[in-house]
């Protein structure tokens, strides 16, 4: 169908676009604004793709709560612009030229690959749903999910240990 | 029909027999855990705690008395099973009490005695902690006493052998306790204690050959119970007679342990170091005739063993004799009563060993009373003289008279006494009684028991009856010199001069002792139809029991010789005589009249034939000293520090530097030298690499990845 | 319905672009921002995938995915503020400390 | 996941790990929170006791196998597996309460005596808690070796950071001692793994079938391990190093459950796995389990420390438990087991009590001391007590260990018995003698006579948490004296099925 290919195409174009312009953003304001607009694109994406849980996730957990702990931090740090000169001036062509061969190396795989992949078909209505994963999640990978909750805690103890102050000790 | 009058011909309290032990049991936790408080809060403290223990001690004595009440309608007895103690498959040891003829004699003399002497140390006891300075102990003095009742309890009502090793293993405990009840006190302050340990060590050794009779026991009959193991001697003693010797000739070792035999009699007399009820009750009456008691009780098997009671009949005339002489060398007043007691249980194992158990069980219950007396009066004796002395040292004109020796006044040495007659009357009176019975003087109860023995030996053991004739003689000729020296005469010393009578308390037990031992024999005359005891024992012993008959020639004989004897110790220590002796001048007067008739004999007497120094340098010293060797030379120097920590740990060490220099630094290290040095150059320019910047190590991830998804592709 | 190639080569993009960031950037800050990017990207396949294989593991991997990029921006920011706070800067290439 | 996490979460599982909870929870506390960390163990420790005794609850005596096993696949390599297999029966029930019991009362002795580094110092003690309870529960030999090897760390640690001043030297001496024999059994281990095919007790036990000739050099690979830790003579030079710079509280769980671990393994896997070994080297064993019993009472009573002292009374008490052990029949076995938990008891006691008065004195030569009793007279009567039974007096915990013991290895005796000779009961009753002869010594250097030290003369007698930490001990020195029958009925059922197909294997093993 050709809507689908339309909201692809504008879609794959805001995605591009925002993520080019993160990567040419001097201010670091500009540039995760640019990023958001790109985390709203793809949630979008995956809500296309049969994953309404998983976009709405998305939205909450990176555009919503992560982008903004990266825009607090920003202001908080006053730190939006560099100044002074890059020590590594011979780097950049370079990773241009690495990145133009990894896109080359990608569009050849899925060119010689792409017979490997099944064709589209219909999935059932509950799929990806927040029922369906969560039963995934507390059956077969309740062990990794404890662990992650556990990793989530240790995150959280070592960011508020490492952003102590020291004199705040003893 | 007359066996149903015999069910129902008297009252039955058998099943009481447990609170026997149990009643010291409660006595001594009552002690324990009140007696503390009330020494401290009330003033009649220690009555009470006396109290207590004494009523626990007779409250045993009633249920022993009943018990022998119901033995008299139903001699046959009962065993009253009151717990499991250890089962392993086919062991199976049991609490259970044995209440036959035998038994209970024991538990009466045991606790009736026992009570005696408890209500004794209350009187005692209260001056004897004042006077080594601790009235705090009064309390665990009486703890002692009553665990020492329950004990001794155990031992004698157990209806199997491991119910009276326990019992066994109990008292020689308390006995330790007991002896070094002033531990701190003594010979360099530690004599007691060494004295304790001396007792403990030397029963243990004795305890050793009771255990391995008791694995061959169980071995061989598969029980420990008495009945089930006489029912089965016979046919043992036809298949295996080995085993019976063994046990038999093992049980003795035990004997020789508990009842002071040869050759392991040495704690006895040291065991003098414990307080005197102490003496009287575990060291006189009681605790060491349990060997005589084993012997008793195992009639059945030993009657099997002529060889075995050949020897045991050896042992106790041995020490009977052996025993008597040492005592006529002693001055301490107790260590000369010990040496007796020694004597007389040597008696008493030839009588058992001789096969006349009835006669060795009599003469334990004589001997328990006037040997029981004896020890108390000369406690009271003791208690007097230091009475005596307390009164000099604190009277400053007196004190005078005391000059440099007042400070090592031994109450307890003979030569300290002398006139004491005037002084404390009621204890000479007393005293005197005990020693007739002891001499063996008719018709005191000695002289009943001990002619019973003479009398059984005289028929079959000549050899013995000689032995014990001589003993006999001997312990009237040193009970005479003690008499003597102890009451007649003049005070030797300012404390003897000014001893006082013991109270009420102590020697009200003394006069019931006193008419106990006179009359003690009515219980066994040898006249035909006098012969209670005997038939009493018939229940229990059977056939073994034979009554004792009267044998005119040796009662005359034994009764004549004691009686010169007698003449004799009065020949040389009659007051006269020993004043005109004691006038000699220190320096040149030999230790005792007798020394200038029997010079180096004495001196043997005196010494105790060099016993405990033989032990000494035969088994203590090369022990000490092989220990010592093990300890220090084999297993410190030689296995710790030379064999692990030189060869093993130094050969390592030697291996390792071998290593370490030749081939290591030799061969391998040079090579390895040159390695480290290439390294060191490579690592050099290699290190450049390392920028330290973030995205030049993420750069390089990044062109990993190109490479590898390439070649993926161009595969 | 589009292809999953077609995912999959956007994915690419973004990724590479992702990549260009973290390799071009001084910025701390955003260097971080490209790596959320490459994760992303990466969550966009697992999604793709799941759907054209009709599969829900790889949703819950994606769930994973996001929990760990939590975690991780997390510290990662607590790092950047604790670095602050002793050089007053985020100039990545003025961090090397870690120098051969 | 969830019927992992039912089969997982049983009372053995629950029993041996549980310390974990302590240990994490002390992790999270700082250096200087003290008494959290020592009532952190504490209670962690007293809940695994009670844990023990849910164990004990589940306990059925009158069944003879492994009980409340938990049997799961761990390790799978090739045809072998390695499994996680616990369980527990007549043979280590008895043991893994000991275990338990003494944790607590160790950590309680360290109260005051360990002031430094007590957040370490309780984390050691609740991880060494987790192997020895491991080696007590373990059927599979891998695991088995896994926590044999795992309580040396933790306790080399205890030795060598809060041990006397030659702590090093004892530390290292102990832990390479200990490792060597340990690799002869790994060997071992693996012969068995790769040739009979299993690494599970029981299934070993059941296939059975080793040739006669090939059990001896098993049983002795085995025997390296067990005998070094025992330790049997002539491999005990370890043991007074250890035990004379181990803090108290190591001292305590060296002598009550490390030592314990040696002669348990004979009994759990020499014994059954090669039963014929067994027949053919008792009398070897017995040996030098007499010249232990012998040679320790001897050299026990030349010593000046005593703690020294107490620790060659291991070797000879130990000896009473390997004659006991290889008498292989019923009192001997039985009697050996109970005596294990007996010198637990009393020896553990005696640590104890030399810790106290070290505490004080900060010296533990006998010769420092003298007329103690007087001083403190409840330290003296307690201590009284557990010299008696240490030195077997009926009515106490010892004697019953040591006269079945001396009875079983009696009757083995016998003519046909396994050992053959009167000689070696014979001998060993002697040790009872001089058991008295140093226990003795011990006693009258340290608390009778006068005092004659001016540093004696105002020391304080036990306090309250000092008594407490003793009062268990002493509650089951007398039960087990008066009445053995609870302790004898939990082990008979699984002892005589041992010693059963001993004598089968006998039977069959000898043409």
């Amino acid at each position: 169908m050709l809507i689908d290919w339309i909201i692809f195409f504008g879609l794959a174009v805001v995605a591009i676009a925002s993520g080019i312009g993160l990567l040419l953003s001097k201010n670091a304001i500009y540039a995760a604004l640019n990023l958001i607009a790109n985390f709203t694109a793809v949630a979008i994406f995956y809500l296309i793709l049969a994953a309404p849980f998983i976009a709405l996730a998305q939205i909450a957990v990176y555009a919503g709560a992560i982008m903004v702990l990266f825009l607090f931090v920003i202001m908080l740090l006053g730190a939006e612009r560099l100044g002074g000169t890059s020590t590594l001036r011979w780097q950049r062509p370079l990773a241009i030229v690495l990145g133009l061969i990894l896109i080359v190396e990608t569009v050849l795989v899925f060119i010689n690959r792409s017979g490997a992949i099944a064709p589209i078909v219909e999935v059932t209505a509950d799929f990806g749903s927040p029922a369906a994963i969560g039963e995934s999640l507390f059956s077969t990978y309740l062990l990794p999910f404890e662990v992650i909750s556990v990793l989530l805690l240790a995150a959280m103890i070592g960011a508020i240990v490492l952003t102590r102050r020291r004199d705040q000790k003893a | 029909m007359f066996f149903e009058e015999a069910v129902s011909s008297g009252p039955q309290f058998f099943n009481l027999v447990p609170w026997i032990v149990f009643f010291p049991v409660i006595g001594l936790l009552f002690n324990i855990f009140f007696g503390g408080r009330i020494l401290e809060r009330s003033r009649a403290g220690e009555k009470i705690v006396g109290g207590v223990a004494s009523l626990a001690a007779g409250l045993s004595f009633l249920v022993s008395v009943l018990l022998a009440i119901s033995l008299n309608g139903h001699p046959e007895g009962m065993v009253v099973p009151l717990a499991d103690w250890i089962n392993i498959g086919e062991l199976n040891i049991r609490w259970a009490f044995q209440v036959d003829t035998l038994s209970v004699t024991m538990m009466l003399v045991v606790s009736g005695v026992g009570t005696l002497i408890h209500i004794y140390a209350i009187g005692y006891m209260h001056e004897d902690v004042r006077h080594n300075g601790d009235p705090g102990r009064f309390r665990r003095f009486f703890v002692f006493m009553n665990l020492f009742i329950a004990a001794m309890m155990i031992l004698v009502s157990g209806d199997n052998y491991m119910m009276l090793f326990v019992g066994w293993e109990g008292v020689g405990l308390c006995s330790y306790l007991l002896i070094g009840f002033w531990y701190e006190k003594g010979k360099d302050g530690i004599g007691n204690a060494l004295a304790a340990k001396k007792a403990m060590v030397t029963n243990r050794i004795g305890d050793f050959g009771f255990l391995l009779a008791a694995f061959t026991i169980f071995w061989t009959f598969g029980t420990f119970k008495f009945h089930a193991i006489f029912e089965k001697a016979p046919e043992v003693a036809v298949a295996n007679p080995g085993a019976l010797l063994f046990i038999t000739i093992c049980l003795l070792i035990g004997v020789t342990g508990k009842s002071a035999q040869l050759p392991l009699y040495v704690w006895l007399p040291d065991a003098m170091a414990g307080p005197t009820p102490v003496s009287a009750l575990i060291h006189a009456a009681t605790m060491v005739t349990a060997g005589v008691y084993l012997v008793a009780r195992s009639a059945e098997i030993y009657v099997l063993v002529p060889t075995a009671q050949f020897w045991v009949t050896l042992v106790g005339s041995v020490t009977a004799l052996f025993a008597a002489t040492i005592a006529v060398g002693q001055f301490d007043i107790k260590k000369v009563l010990a040496y007796s007691t020694i004597s007389q249980l040597g008696f008493m194992v030839a009588a058992v060993g001789m096969g006349a158990f009835v006669a060795g069980m009599f003469h334990l219950v004589t001997h328990a009373f006037f040997k029981a007396l004896l020890f108390l009066s000369s406690g009271s004796v003791i208690q007097g003289l230091e009475r005596g002395h307390h009164h000099v040292e604190h009277d400053p004109k007196l004190k005078k008279q005391l000059k440099g020796h007042a400070h090592d006044f031994d109450p307890q040495d003979m030569r300290n006494m002398g006139g004491l007659r005037e002084r404390m009357k009621i204890t000479y009176w007393v005293y005197l009684i005990g020693a007739i019975a002891l001499a063996g003087i008719p018709p005191l109860a000695g002289f009943w028991s001990k002619d019973e023995i003479l009398a059984d030996a005289s028929k079959e053991f000549s050899w013995a009856y000689t032995l014990l004739t001589l003993a006999a003689i001997f312990t009237a000729f040193y009970m005479t010199r003690q008499i003597l020296m102890v009451f007649f005469g003049k005070a030797r010393t300012p404390a003897a001069e000014h001893a006082e009578e013991s109270p009420l308390v102590v020697t009200a037990p003394l006069m019931i002792l006193a008419v106990l031992s006179f009359f003690g024999g009515l219980i066994n005359l040898p006249f035909d139809g006098f012969h209670q005891f005997a038939h009493w024992l018939e229940h229990t012993l059977g056939e073994y029991a034979h009554p004792g008959e009267f044998i005119l020639v040796v009662a005359l004989l034994s009764t004549g010789l004691a009686l010169v004897s007698l003449a004799l110790g009065w020949w040389l220590y009659n007051p006269r005589r020993y004043e005109e002796f004691w006038a000699i001048p220190a320096a040149r007067r030999p230790d005792d009249p007798l020394r200038s008739y029997i010079g180096p004999i004495y001196e043997a007497l005196k010494n105790k034939y060099w016993v405990d120094e033989l032990y000494w340098a035969v088994f203590l010293n090369p022990y000490i000293d092989l220990s010592r060797f093990l300890a220090d030379v084999i297993d410190w120097r030689f296995w710790h520090d030379w064999f692990h920590d030189r060869v093993i740990m130094g050969g390592y060490n030697l291996l390792t530097r071998l290593l370490a220099i030749r081939i290591d630094l030799g061969g391998i290290d040079a090579a390895a030298n040159g390695l480290a040095v290439l390294t060191q150059r490579v690592a050099e320019r290699l290190r450049q690499v390392q920028t330290g910047y973030v995205r030049n190590y993420a750069l390089s991830i990044f062109v990993g990845v190109v490479i590898i998804l390439g070649y993926l592709l161009l595969r | 319905m589009v292809p999953i190639q077609y995912y999959t080569a956007l994915s690419a993009i973004l990724f590479t672009i992702g990549a260009l960031g973290v390799l071009t950037r001084r910025n701390a800050i955003i260097v971080f921002m490209s790596v959320e990017l490459m994760l992303n990207s990466a969550n966009l396949v697992f999604v793709a995938f799941a759907r054209s294989f009709q599969s829900i593991n790889g949703q819950v991997f994606v769930f994973f995915v996001m929990a760990v990029a939590a975690a991780e921006v997390a510290v990662g920011l607590a790092l950047i503020v604790a670095i602050f706070r002793s050089k007053h800067n985020i100039n990545i290439d003025q961090i090397n400390n870690l120098r051969g | 996941m969830n019927s992992l996490l039912n089969n997982l979460l049983q009372p053995l599982t629950l029993v041996t790990f549980f310390p974990l909870v302590g240990v994490l929870i002390i992790l999270f506390l700082k250096q200087e929170q003290k008494n959290a960390a020592r009532w952190v163990a504490l209670i962690t420790s007293l809940i695994t006791f009670g844990l023990s005794l849910v164990v004990l609850a589940y306990f059925n005596p009158s069944y003879p196998d492994l009980q409340e096993v938990i049997n799961l696949p761990w390790i799978p390599i090739a045809q072998w597996e390695i499994r996680y297999y616990l369980g527990v029966d007549g043979l280590s029930i008895l043991l893994l309460l000991l275990t338990t019991l003494l944790t607590p009362i160790s950590i309680l002795s360290t109260w005051t005596a360990v002031e430094d580094r007590v957040k370490d110092f309780m984390l050691f003690f609740l991880l060494l808690e987790v192997g020895m309870v491991g080696v007590f529960l373990a059927q599979d030999l891998f695991l088995f070796y896994i926590f044999w090897e795992f309580t040396l760390v933790p306790m080399y640690f205890l030795i060598g950071i809060w041990g006397g001043p030659r702590r090093m030297y004892a530390a290292v001496k102990f832990f390479l001692y200990t490792m060597a024999g340990s690799i002869l059994m790994l060997l071992a281990i693996l012969w068995l793994g790769i040739y009979q095919g299993s690494f599970q007790v029981p299934d070993l036990i059941a296939k059975g079938g080793i040739p006669a000739n090939l059990q001896i050099w098993l049983f002795l690979a085995f025997a390296a391990a067990f005998a070094i830790k025992v330790p049997m003579w002539p491999l005990h030079s370890w043991l007074p190093d250890a035990h004379v710079e181990a803090p108290t509280a190591g001292s305590v769980i060296l002598a009550g459950v490390l030592l314990k671990m040696g002669t348990y393994g004979f009994v759990r896997f020499n014994l059954p796995l090669f039963p014929q070994a067994a027949v053919q080297l008792a009398p070897w064993m017995a040996v030098l389990a007499v010249i232990g019993i012998l040679y320790g009472a001897a050299v026990s009573y030349a010593q000046k420390d005593v703690k020294k002292l107490v620790a060659y009374s291991s070797v000879s008490h130990l000896g009473f438990v390997m004659l006991g052990i290889f008498a292989l029949n019923s009192q001997g076995v039985q009697g050996g087991i109970l005596q294990m938990v007996n010198h637990g008891l009393s020896t553990g006691a005696l640590f104890l009590i030399v810790g106290m008065i070290y505490e004080r004195r900060h010296t533990r030569d006998m010769d420092a001391f003298g007329g103690l009793w007087k001083v403190m007279p409840i330290y003296g009567a307690l201590t009284l007590i557990v010299a008696l039974s240490s030195m077997g007096l009926p009515g106490l915990n010892g004697f019953v260990g040591e006269f079945t013991i001396l009875l079983g290895s009696w009757g083995a005796g016998q003519p046909g018995g396994p050992l053959g000779s009167h000689w070696y009961a014979g001998l060993a009753a002697i040790g009872v003698i001089l058991a008295a002869v140093y226990i003795l010594l011990m006693f009258q250097k340290m608390f009778l006579g006068p005092v004659t030290k001016d540093e004696n003369r105002n020391l304080k007698d036990l306090n309250w948490r000092e008594i407490i930490t003793l009062l268990p001990l002493l509650i089951l020195i007398f039960w087990i004296g008066l009445y053995p029958k609870p302790f004898f009925v939990l082990m008979a059922p699984a002892v005589d099925k041992l010693v059963a197909a001993l004598q089968t294997a006998v039977v069959a093993g000898v043409p």
